[in-house]
Parts: C-alpha cells; structure tokens; sequence
C-alpha cells in the first residue's frame, strides 16, 4: 500500500488527481473553442473570461470552507449582498475611505458568519437551518436599508479597480489569486487549518485528539463570511455600484464548484485547486456558449449536459485510477 | 424572481406636479378606501410609487394608499401579500403582474369578492379580470427602442438584443418586437442573437462581456429590454472606450444616462412609474368607490397582452432630452391623469 | 505520576454505569482493567481522558484534585489514550495523523519533514514497515490500529490508556506492542490496559482491577496473586463456564457449497473447498490474506471471474446479494458491524426483519410492526438479546448483543449457508461464549457456517476443519483434533511456509485450556 | 452502556416520547396562532384562512418532494425542473390537444416520475454523488421544457381548473386536502410497506442494507421516482391555482423543499423522515409568513423578521427538547455531547 503512489507512471499519478478530468475538460474545451472561433483567444475575450472568474471563485471558497467541517452555509448570498449595500452605503453616504470600507466590510462578513459558527455550535441545531434563517435575516437587512436601490457613486478608484486591466490581466483577478494560495497554504500548512480538515475528516478522532471542534467549526464559519464578503466588494467593484441584488444566484454556483471539483459533503475533504478549475470549466462553458451564439432556448439543456459530462469524466478517471 | 427588469430611479419626480392637478381634482370627493400599490418585489423602478400614493391620498383626499412590497420576487410572495392586505380590509389594488399570466387568478378573485384590480407599470395577460393595464406597453417599447438603435445605426448593421428572464412571458414579446423592426428594415439589418437570462447582475456582467469580448468587431448595435442589461452594458461599452458600437436601452438609470451624456449610449427608453402609480391610484378610488365604471367602448389600445391598455407614456432619453424628458413625463401625466375620467370610465 | 480515582459515580439514562468507583494507577506499573463489556470500563475510560465528567467522585492526580472538561485537559495533564474506536483522520497521512496534537512548526508553518520525521520514531518501536506518508484510508484495519498506536505513544504521556489495544492486530504486531510496554513501564510511566484477552493480561501486567456492574470487584490486585480462574470469576461474578459444543457429528455426506478452482475480481486464485450440511468450516489467515474478499466474492458482492461455485450440487452464479440471499439461502455477517452489519440508528425489530420484509409482507405489499414483532421477538427470546424493548435503537446495545442481532437477522431469512466473519471482535468473554454455543446451536438445526477468524483459540473451539489462507489462495485444509497446542502449530505452519519472515508462535495463548474459551 | 434489562420487559418508548418533537413542533406553531390572532384579527378571517391553506398545500407536497430523497441520504436539487416540465406538458396536453383534464394530469405525473426515474437511474449506475447530477439535471431538464415549449404559457386551460383552484371546502381550499392525502400515503409507504422500509435502511447505512439483501440500487431509484411524480403532483397544484400552466413555475422551490422536512425532523444525512414533521415544519413557515403579512410588520423588512422568528423558533424547539432530555436523565452535560455536527 504504501508505496503504492511511488511506483506509478507520470500518466497514472495525473490521473489519480482529482483535478486531472478537469484540467483535460478545460483543455478540450479551450481548443474547440479556439477552433471555433477566432474571437475566443483574443486578448479582450481572455479579459473578459479572468474577469468573470474572480467573483465566481471567491464565493466557491467560502462554501468550500463550510462544506470542510461538514457544514453548510445557506447565507454566503444574502451575507454577500449585506456586505456589498454596507460598503457601497460607506462609501457614498458616509464619505469612508476606500480602504476603510472595504475593511468594515470585511469585518461585517466575519460578524455574521461568526454569528452562523456561533449559533450552531452553542444551539446544536444543524447548521443548514440557521444559515437558512440567518441568510434570510441578512436579506432583510440589506433591502429595509435600501429598499432596494443601488449605491451608485463610488469612488472612482474604486470603480477603476473593477475594470482596469494589464493586457489580458484584469486587476480584479489579483484578490482571488491572493486569496486562493492563501488557502491553500492555510489548509495544507497551518496548525488551524490542518485542524479544521482534521475536524470534517473524522469530528470524533478530533476531539479526542484535543482539536477543540466547536472552535474549529465557529472558524470555518468565520472564514466563510470573510470570504462572501472578500467577493461582495469584488463584485461591487466589477459592477461599478452597490446593487442590492449581488449575491442572489450565488448558492448553487458555491456547491456546484467545489463539489464538481470534488468535495464530499460529509465533510474533511476539499481541494483548492480542483475547486478553482471546477470554477474555471463553468467560466468556459458559459463564455463558449455566448461565443458559439447557442439559442437562448438551448443554453440551460447544454449547461446541464456539458456538467454532465464533466462528471462523467471525471467519474471515468477515478475508474482508471482504481480510486472508485 | 420574474421581471426583473424595467425601474428606474425618478424618485425625484417632484410634488409639484401632483400638487398642480391635485388641486384640480381632489379634496372634493373624501374616500375611505384603502388602496395598495404592489410592485413584483423589491425593485429601484418602484422607488417613485411611495412618493405617488402618498401624493394621491392628499389630494384625492382617499384614506390611504399604501406601496406594499413583497418580500421577493416570486409570484407567490406577492400573491400572499395581495391575500394578507384583503384580511386587513384594502378595498382596491395596483399591481405590478409579478407574472403576467400566473396573477390573474388571484385578480379573479379579488373582483369576485368586489375589489377592484389595476394592472400598473406592466400588464396582465388577457383574459383577465384587471380593471385597466396602465403602463409601458412591453411590446411597443421594444420595438420603438429598437426603431431608434436601427436608426441611429443609419438603417442597417449587426445587433444583439439583451432580454430579462427567458422564462418570463413578456421576454417572449419583446424578442418579438425586436424582431419585427428588424424585419421592416428588409435585411438591412440583422440580428445576430438574443441573449437571455441578464437579469441578476453577475450573469449580466458575464454574458455581455463574453459577448463584446468574442464579437465586438462584428456587431454594430446592442438593444436591451431589460432594466440591469442596460445598465451593465452601458459600463462595459465605456470600459472597453467603444463609441461605435451602438446601445439603446430602457430606463433612467443614472449609468445610463451618463453614458447617454458622455456618448457610450444612443438613447434609451423612460418610463413613468410616478405616473402609473399616482394615476393608478386616483381611478382605482373612483372605481371601489362605485362612482365611476369602466366604460367598454373607451379608446383602448390593443396590445399582444392585453386589449385595455392605456399608455403611462415611453419616450426616448436621447442627448438631445436628457435634461428634459422628467419634465415631458411630467406632462404626460397630468394629462392622462385629467383626461381619464372622460376617456376610460362612465361615473355616476 | 499517580492517577487516583476516588469514589466514582457516573448515570445514564435508566442505568448507573459506574457506581463508587475506587482505585490507584502507580507510576512504573501496568495495570490492566478488567470488566465485560457494559461493566463500566469504556464509560471509566472516558471519565480519565475527560470524554465524560463523573456526576460523583473525582479524579487526583498526585494527590491534587482535577476536573478535565475536555480531553485536551486530558492530554495537558498527560493521559493519553487508545479508544476503541477509530480515531484518525483518513485522509490524513500516517505521520499527521500521529503528530496531530502538537505538530512541529517553524514560523507557523507546520514543518512536515519533521512531522515524518518524528512520526516515524514512534512508528518504529511496533511497526517500521508502514509508510508515514501514506494516507490513512489506504491502511488495513490492523494497520489503523499499529497508528492508533503511535499516535497515542507520540504524546510521550505519564499515564497511557490501552483500550483493546491488540483487537485487530496479528500476535506478531502485538508482541512489539507489548515490549513497548514493558520499556515505557521500566520508564516509570502508568500503562492502563483493557483487553478480553485473558493471556494477553496475564502475561504483561503488575496488577489487575476488575469491574462487574460497574462496581469494583477487584481492586489493584497484584497478578501474581491472580489466576485465570480469579479473574474470569470476579468478572462474572461466578464460576468460567465453557463453551459447550456438545457432540458435533457434523454429516459430510451432504455437500451444500462446493468451490473449484475460483479465481475472483479480489485477484483469488484456484480457491477450492468443500462445506457440508451442518458442518463449521473454519477460514483462517492473516489479516488481509484475502478472507474477507472471497466471502464477499462468494455472496455476489464481487465476482467470481472462473472456477465452478455449486450449491446443492448444482452449478451457481451469484450476480448481487439479494439473490444470494433470496434465491440461494446464502448470507454473511460482516465483521465490521457498524459500518456493513447493522443500521445503528434503527430499532432492533427493522434490523432483524430487513432480511425478510417483501416475505412478510401481505398482498398488497404492506407489512405492519406486529407482524414484524411475531417474527422478531421468539428470536429475540431464543438468542437471549439484552435489552429493555426490541423498539431499541441497535446502536444503544453491547457489542455482543449487537452480533446476536446479526444472527437473529439471519435466522429470520432462513438462511441455509452462514458466512460469520470475525464473529467475538471486541466481545466479552462471557457473550463470546454464548455466541459460539450460539453458533454451536445453529449448526445442529442444520446451517452450515463458513467461519472467518482471526482468533486462534476461537477457531480450534468451533470449527470442524479449518482452510489456511495465505496470499489469496488456500494454503492448506486440516482436520481439527480439537488439541490447541498442535493445531496451532500445524496452522502456523501453513501460513508460513515460504514466507521469508517466519514468526516464532503467535503469542496468542500458550495456555493449553484456552482452546475451549 | 448496556441495560441489563431481560428481554421479556418489552415496554415500547411511549408514543408521547416518541412523537415529542412533533409536539413539541405543533406547540410553538399553536403559540404563534395565539400570538398571532390577538394581534392582528384579520389573521383569521375566513379569506386569510384560505389563502393560507392554499400555499401550505404546495409548500407541504414541495417538501414531501425533498422528503423522500432525503430518506434514502441523497439530494434532488432537480425538483423545480421537474414539476415544471410536468406543468408545461399538463398545458400543453390540455390546451393544444384538448386531452381530458384526468388523462392529462395523469400523463404529467407520468412525466415527472419518469424525469425522477431518469435521475435515479443515472445517479445508481453512475455512483456519482444525488447533488451533482441532480444540478445537472435540473439545468437538462429546464433546458429540454424551454427549447420544447420556447417559454409560451398555457393561459387558456379549461375553465374547471381555475375554478377547483378557487373551490373550497369550509374555509380550506380542497387542494390542502390532496397534499394531506399524499402526507397519508406516504406514511403508509414509510411505515408498513416492505418498499418504505428497504428505502429507509438505504439510506441509514447503504452497506449494511445492502449486506442484508436490500436491493439499494433499486430502493434509490425508486426514491427518486417518488420524488419526481411528487414535484410533478406540485406543479399540477400550482396549475389548479393559478389557472395557467407558465415556465416560470418551480424556479424559488428549492429552499422551501428543504426547510420542511428538515424542520420536521427529516435527517439530512438520511434514513429517517418524519411525514407529519414535514407537514408542521411547512405550516411552521406558512405561518409566520402569513402572520407577519397581516401584522403589516416590515415591507422590507419582512425578511429580517421572518428569518429571525424562524431563529427563534427553531432555537426554542431546541431547547424544549434539550430540557425534556434533561428531565429524563436528570442530568446535565448531555447538550453538549450533541452540538455542532453535520449539516
């Protein structure tokens, strides 16, 4: 057993990553498409595809995070779109500087998903109901503030940021980047951070071995709301203004991710690279899909199929790797 | 999460006007009907509503009309709203169709218990029990849009059109009413796609950007039917610094209009919540009152949704009437609101 | 360091687990902990490693008293445990999974060559031939078990608490296991050791406490003052009783499975073997010699890809398990009870009554909850389950009476063929002798058994020929003569022969009597 | 711990003990419909009464849709796609071929459980996680309604419709009755029918069932046959309610599919279901809904207060039943034993 990952060919080593079916998908992919069309590789598509990968990514974090400690957060959404009115709010009624701002806002995304850690620990009720009611609560916040109209006038720094780009590079993709190596060194090197895999591998074998769980479960909670709200002020500053609406449709995109990328619900298995070419594989499919001018009727059937077949693929490698 | 799109942001729409005609008309006959305003759900376009019903109730001297949001935008939120608002004794309605089709059952039976219902801002589908439809003809608005991008693309090129929720009825007419001004032009002008489903924010910013980022050579106009598309492609064409590509969306969102200012946007459609809601309001007393009837041989106009339209007025927001199109709506209003009694409705 | 447990008390719901509990655990000392299972060690356990918090009593360590809230106080004040259950991380690796309490780090960073590193120390003393970078969830069973070890070694404790240390590990492993003992008690540290395993207690502890009911029974007697006889009498609180087999004259005229040649997906070669009606036929092999796989194989949960399987004669293929079940009259208890043997969370009625829910049910598909209990509750009677209601969640009852659960679920299906894997893992002395009357019993009434075990004195006990299996393949076939002492020799033997690292004996049991536990 | 108790003292849990949590359940709903109608009298009304029925039918079959997936431990994010495939295929039958209201409501059930079947089916012989494939689903078989139907609604259905929609029976609409009826057959399923079970013990411990001969493979797909024809039976009701058949139906259901069972009791992780929980936990939510609607409490706020009353009622439902162990053990520390695990 042991030398069992020693002796594999380099082919058979990619293959027992789980992230290998992804990468060969977006591989297919990137050349159909480019044999497609030759608008796909010009330097502004590149730009536009990075760009919509930045928020994308951030909010699968945040519920890869959960779903680590065996948890769900309902409320990455509705926390984001408080998160987003909050700094649009600071900034354009209270004047706040950009930095402040986005420090407040951080700091709200950590308080509410410090209340979700701390609800369901001290309560014992799954975590799935009180993020379901916190969520709503955080909704109704968001639109009694506002009722529901946008913060328009930001600062122009600010709005500069969500657009301006180096080459094909926007600047909005630098925070996600940051953010994932730092994840992925938390988790993979960090005494917190192996602590909380450790909690979602096995939350029994932890506790005996003097992880304090509940802790642990209150931290990834934390994160996870320090992570809608890190994509909260990305997405107000790719849309120029603080809409109310930000964070709505990000529920299912945040499961979708990491799972598709090979998360286990049950907790204590995730992975930050699979998770972000999970997001990347999504990214291409709804780009190529514009690209390819597919009829609006048939956009959601191929989206289904071409998930479908990500899987399929994906389920396909783990057959080869013997790791069914 | 239906209808996301249309709204704007004239709440400034001042009391003045209301003053002006309220003077006229109101104070005379005191009601005490209670009448709610109903939007599909929280939404920026409805902002102006608050303002009009409270503006109605001071000078139609009606006991209250109140702006009742849904929590969200989901039919059924909405329909529960308008059944819990019955229970506490609201005798007339203004509704925003949070589906044109899926709330005519509920209008059903709000006529059969005696309350009447008027579709504000955007129709109900016929057959249906709503006393009028008072709005922006979804259809028309479309096509007039459309009109004025081909125009200004000098009468022939490339477009995309930008729609709301495909599941939305009134997608449908409005991808048809592009399709008809672009089948007048006899193929001087094509459409390239429509692309559907802009209405969250994020979507929209994806979707059009993969848009500009593959085809941005290729297309020479972009209309938009919706309220968050407008907004999000007025951005991306000045972000990408594109004066050719011509955009003609709907409502007064302040990005747009900037963009109209600084040349990014052709033009784009208005709207006139305060209107709808401030009219809708007054005629919605006349009739629980039972002083006034709808009459059946009125000047209707006749819309794929509905055959009682009444047009709360679409105009162009171009260069030349940005300062002064709130002005033009005011008018509109005033006038509709003074004509009605005559045109639309018999009273005792 | 002196671990004084002083007047005890603990409650649970309806039962009082432990009651005045008193005793001393001396540096320099190995003190094994005896009780059968619901006797109050696991729940005495958990009180020491502050799992639980005694409602009476309290613990002193060196004279001071203290009250552990968590088990990280547990580990600061320096107890460290194995549990019985699994405790590691799966997809964690080896080293990690050892240094989990305290890795090393440089800067915040956790050092991972270091983490090997020391892991590895600790691995060496049972087992230096497991990978520290391997995950854990590509380990055995026995492999889990040597890290359990380790890791509870690593913390370099005063007091370690052994629970069932040697439940799944070969003799071999567990004699490195127990010079590790013996050195860390020259050491001066207080080793705490729970076994069912007389020999094992005999022959490496100073002294010995006993709980019965959770009360003391024998309190810090020294070993040598002890003997077999003492200990199983304090225990049960009367005389050992063995287990009576009665005469086994098991008819071989009547051959009701019949393997030739069987190569299987599990990579088994040319396994072949006879089962004959009420006969008990023995598996016996190292931990991953492929026992488990060819039951499963044998049960349609994997496939048997050449080779002939008969059964009454006639030529079968088993393509899942409800048809072995259904058609062939062919079960198999697991010997993971609570992963593949039971649903936990259900009541004992649905887990006896799975095996036979479309049977039972009427015409229109319906079954009702007296039906089921007509059908559970003389089974229920016959195999003595303890318990206050068979509405009983199975999770809630001993080992013991869980395995008597599974073989109630079997004689419900009517089973004709029984494949028993591992059948007294982590069971106490006294139920284990019941169930081998148990399975004694069944044979009679004409069920066969094919009967996996890695417990030697279990297997000469039962069994009436015994197949060795080694490297996925039948090494051997013997006769049982019921002597343990040649028996063991002969079956030593055949798992060995060719193997390079010949063991001495296994160090199971030298006791001559210990064939009849 | 084992308790020595000889077999023959055969004392079954009480029924009360066994049922407290749906007491328990039951109690804070009563409490919030005395709060409720002290405060605010339209609560109610005869009018109010009905509407509320009506959306309590729904919301209920929504949840039983989830319920029954939940039991076998898997997911069925798909539901929505599900019931409106089968409403888009009811108008369509009704309206365009003028089949009779029956065959065509029958047919639709049909679709939804052959949609739910597809789901199961894919899902077995691909061991690949319920929630990944019902995502993809989900967006296939949306994908397939729209490209069928290019989004038109169905608004001139049979006049019966809107009217059973608008029926009722006393001051309930007739639809809350075919929900409870479901709810009955359901327990039938679950309780006393050899299926029910093989699909609980499927999803308590998928090895050990399987181990036990339980076709599990089998047990699944039918869950999710079951679940289908449930989501179809629900959009049927929004038919009947909303007199039309629109694409639009099923977008919003996924949240409140889940919040009933779960509240009622169903295990996330599978292998227990509570049926009338489910019912309870919907009327829980309908509810306060309602209540806060007629109290006129919030616009905007609505949503602040709906999600911190379901807080506080969930956190009170916790600590009753945290008390009522207290009571039984009388004991202290068994609260914290249980904290924080799994979603």
């Amino acid at each position: 057993m042991s030398t069992l990952t020693r002796n594999m060919s380099f082919g058979q080593r990619f293959l027992a990553n789980e992230w290998s079916a992804l990468a060969v998908a977006i591989v297919i992919g990137l050349v159909a498409l480019a044999a497609l069309s030759p608008a796909f590789l010009t330097e502004f598509n590149l730009y536009v595809m990075l760009r919509s990968f930045c928020v994308v990514l951030i909010v699968a974090f945040a519920q890869m995070l959960t779903l680590a400690v065996g948890q769900m957060n309902l409320s990455v959404g509705a926390l984001g779109g408080l998160v987003a009115i909050a700094v649009g709010g600071m900034m354009e009624k209270w004047g706040f500087p950009v930095p402040v701002a986005i420090l407040s806002g951080l700091a709200i995304g950590a308080a509410g998903g410090l209340i979700n850690g701390l609800l369901t620990v001290r309560t014992g009720i799954n975590g799935f109901i009180i993020t379901l009611a916190t969520a709503s609560a955080f909704t109704g916040i968001n639109l009694g503030i506002t009722e529901s109209i946008p913060f328009y006038n930001l600062p122009a720094g600010f709005v500069a940021f969500g657009t301006g780009r180096f080459y094909a590079l926007p600047y909005l993709l630098l925070p996600p980047v940051l953010i994932a190596i730092a994840l992925a060194f938390f988790l993979a090197r960090t005494v917190p951070g192996r602590q909380l895999l450790a909690v979602g591998g096995n939350p029994q074998a932890a506790e005996l071995s003097g992880i304090p769980r509940d802790r642990v479960i209150v931290m990834a909670h934390t994160l996870s709301g320090l992570l809608a709200a890190a994509a909260a002020i990305l997405a107000v500053a790719q849309l120029g203004s603080a809409q109310p609406t930000i964070g709505v449709d990000w529920l299912l995109m945040s499961f979708a991710a990491p799972i598709i990328g090979g998360a286990a619900l049950t907790g204590g298995h995730i992975s930050v690279a699979a998770t972000a070419l999970a997001v990347v594989l999504i990214v291409i499919i709804q780009n190529g899909m514009v690209l390819a001018k597919v009829d609006p009727y048939w956009v959601q059937f191929l989206l289904g199929a071409l998930i479908l077949a990500a899987v399929g693929l994906n389920r396909l490698r783990a057959v080869r790797a013997g790791g069914a | 999460m239906n209808l996301r799109h249309r709204g704007a942001r004239s709440r400034a729409l001042p009391m003045l006007a209301a003053a002006l005609f309220g003077l006229a008309a109101g104070a005379a006959h005191a009601s005490d009907n209670k009448i709610a305003l109903i939007p599909g759900g929280p939404h920026p376009y409805f902002a102006p509503w608050e303002q009009a019903g409270k503006d109605a109730a001071k000078d139609f001297g009606i006991a209250a009309v109140d702006f009742k949001v849904p929590a969200e935008w989901k039919l059924n939120l909405q329909t529960e709203l308008v059944e819990s608002l019955v229970s506490q004794g609201y005798t007339a309605f203004g509704i925003f169709p949070g589906d044109a089709v899926g709330i005519n059952q509920t209008v059903e039976e709000l006529t059969a218990n005696n309350i009447p219902a008027a579709a504000l801002a955007g129709c109900a589908q016929d057959p249906t029990k709503m006393s009028f439809c008072l709005g922006t003809d979804v259809f028309n608005s479309a096509y007039l849009g459309t009109q004025a991008l081909i125009k200004s693309l000098g009468g022939k090129g490339k477009i995309v059109h930008l729609a709301g929720l495909l599941v939305d009825p009134n997608t449908k007419l409005r991808m048809d009413a592009v399709e008809k001004a672009v089948k007048e032009t006899n193929g001087a002008v094509t459409i390239v796609q429509h692309i559907t489903d802009t209405d969250a924010q994020e979507a929209a910013d994806q979707k059009i950007n993969a848009l500009l980022g593959a085809q941005k050579d290729e297309i020479d106009g972009l209309i938009s039917t919706a309220y968050i598309p407008s907004v999000v492609a007025a951005k991306s064409l000045r972000n990408l610094g594109d004066k050719r590509i011509k955009l003609v969306g709907i409502d007064d969102d302040q990005i747009v209009l900037d963009g109209i200012k600084d040349g990014f946007v052709a033009g784009t459609m208005a709207q006139n919540p305060y209107g709808q809601g401030y009219v809708g309001a007054y005629v919605l007393d006349l009739i629980a009152s039972g002083t006034c009837t709808v009459k059946a041989d009125a000047p209707w106009i006749k819309t794929p949704q509905t055959e009682h339209f009444i047009d709360s007025g679409t105009l162009l927001i171009s260069n030349d009437n940005a300062a002064t199109y709130k002005d033009d709506l005011k008018k509109i209003t005033a006038e509709i609101q003074s004509t009605f009694k005559d045109k639309y409705l018999t009273c005792k | 360091m002196r671990l004084t447990i002083e007047g005890i008390g603990k409650d649970f719901p309806g039962v009082t687990a432990l009651d005045d509990v008193s005793f001393e655990i001396l540096p320099g000392e190995t003190h094994a902990l005896m009780g059968e299972n619901g006797a109050g060690k696991s729940t005495l356990i958990k009180i020491i490693t502050g799992l639980y918090r005694p409602d009476r009593g309290r613990l002193l360590v060196d004279g001071k008293p203290v009250d552990f809230t968590s088990p990280r106080d547990a580990i600061a004040a320096g107890i460290s445990a194995v549990h019985q259950e699994r405790n590691l991380i799966p997809r964690f690796t080896v080293g990690e999974n050892i240094m989990i309490e305290r890795p090393p780090t440089r800067n915040g960073v956790i050092d991972f060559d270091r983490v090997h590193a020391e892991a590895r120390k600790f691995l060496d003393l049972i087992d230096p031939t497991i990978d520290t970078r391997t995950e854990v969830r590509h380990l055995s069973v026995a492999q889990m078990q040597i890290v359990e070890i380790a890791k509870a070694l690593s913390l370099e404790a005063q007091v370690l608490l052994l629970d069932e240390p040697t439940a799944s590990i070969t003799g071999h492993e567990a004699d490195a296991l127990f010079a590790v003992v013996r050195r860390l008690r020259d050491e001066g540290k207080a080793i705490v050791f729970v076994s069912h395993k007389l020999e094992e207690v005999m022959a490496i502890s100073d002294r010995v406490t006993v709980l019965r009911d959770g009360k003391i029974a024998a309190a810090g007697e020294p070993i040598s003052a002890m003997n077999r006889g003492k200990i199983v009498s304090a225990m049960i609180g009367r005389e050992e009783r063995v287990a009576e087999m009665g005469t086994r004259s098991a008819d071989r005229s009547q051959t009701v499975m019949e393997a030739t040649n069987l190569a299987t997906s599990f990579g088994h070669k040319n396994v072949s073997f006879q089962l004959h009606k009420g006969e008990i036929l023995g598996l016996y092999g190292l931990v991953g010699a492929g026992r488990t796989e060819l039951a499963r194989a044998l049960i349609g949960d994997g496939k048997v890809v050449s080779g002939e399987l008969r059964l009454h004669g006639k030529p079968v293929t088993i393509p899942d398990v409800p048809t072995a079940i259904r058609r062939h009259r062919l079960g198999y208890i697991s010997e993971d009870r609570k992963a593949e043997g039971l649903i936990l969370t259900h009541p004992i009625r649905s887990n006896v009554a799975i095996t036979v829910w479309r049977r039972i049910a009427s015409s229109l598909g319906l079954i009702t909850r007296a039906t089921e209990r007509k059908m559970v509750h003389p089974l229920v009677d016959k195999l003595e389950v303890k318990t206050p209601s068979i509405e009983q969640a199975v999770g809630k009852l001993s080992g013991g009476n869980q395995q008597k659960v599974s073989i109630a679920k079997w004689l419900a299906a009517g089973v004709e063929i029984l494949i028993i894997d591992e059948p007294t893992v982590g069971i106490d002395i006294k139920t284990k002798t019941a169930i081998h009357e148990l399975i004694g019993e069944i044979t009679r009434e004409g069920l066969s058994v094919l009967l996996i075990s890695s417990d030697m004195p279990e297997m000469i006990t039962l069994a009436d020929r015994i197949l060795v299996m080694r490297d996925f393949a039948i090494a051997g076939t013997i006769e049982n003569s019921l002597r343990y002492e040649p028996m063991s020799r002969e079956i030593m033997a055949l798992i060995h022969a060719g193997s390079a690292e010949a063991s001495p004996m296994p160090q199971t049991g030298p006791a001559p009597e210990a064939a009849r536990v | 711990m084992t308790l020595s108790v000889p077999s023959d003292s055969r004392a079954r849990p009480s029924f009360l003990a066994e049922q407290s949590n749906l007491i328990g359940l039951a109690a804070i709903i009563l409490l919030f419909w005395v709060l409720f109608t002290s405060l605010a009298p339209g609560f109610v009304s005869t009018f109010n009464l009905f509407a509320l029925s009506r959306s309590l039918a729904v919301d209920v079959v929504i949840g039983f849709s989830t319920m029954v997936v939940l039991a076998t431990g898997g997911m069925n994010l798909a539901i929505g796609s599900i019931g409106v495939c089968a409403v888009m295929a009811s108008g369509y039958l009704m309206q365009t071929l003028g089949l009779p209201i029956p065959v065509a409501m029958a047919l639709a059930l049909l679709l939804g459980a052959f949609l739910g079947w597809l789901n199961g089916f894919v899902i077995v012989r691909s061991g690949v996680n319920s929630f990944i494939i019902t995502l993809a689903s989900a967006s296939l078989f949306l994908g397939g309604m729209l490209i069928l139907s290019k989004a038109q609604t169905f608004n001139a259905l049979p006049p019966e419709i809107a009217a059973f929609g608008r029926m009722r029976w006393g001051f309930l609409s007739p639809l809350l009755f075919v929900a409870l009826g479901l709810g009955a057959a359901l327990i039938v399923l679950f309780r006393f029918t050899a299926l029910g079970r093989e699909i609980l013990a499927a999803g308590a411990n998928a090895r050990a069932a399987e181990l036990s001969g339980v076709p599990v493979g089998r047990a699944i797909i039918i869950a999710h046959t079951l679940s289908g024809a449930l989501a179809a039976s629900a959009g049927l009701m929004l038919v009947f309610r909303l007199g039309a058949a629109m694409p639009s139906i099923g977008q919003d259901w996924l949240l409140p599919s889940f919040l009933a069972p779960v509240l009622g009791g169903t295990l996330l992780a599978g292998g227990y279901v509570s049926v009338v929980g489910t019912i309870l936990g919907a009327f829980l939510v309908t509810t306060i809904r309602s209540g806060l609607l007629v109290m006129q409490i919030g616009n905007f706020w609505l949503q602040l207060f709906l999600g911190l009353i379901l807080l506080a009622a969930v956190m009170l439902d916790r600590y009753r039943s945290v008390y009522a162990e207290r009571r039984s053990l009388g004991r202290r520390d068994s609260g914290r034993r249980n904290s924080g695990r799994r979603a």
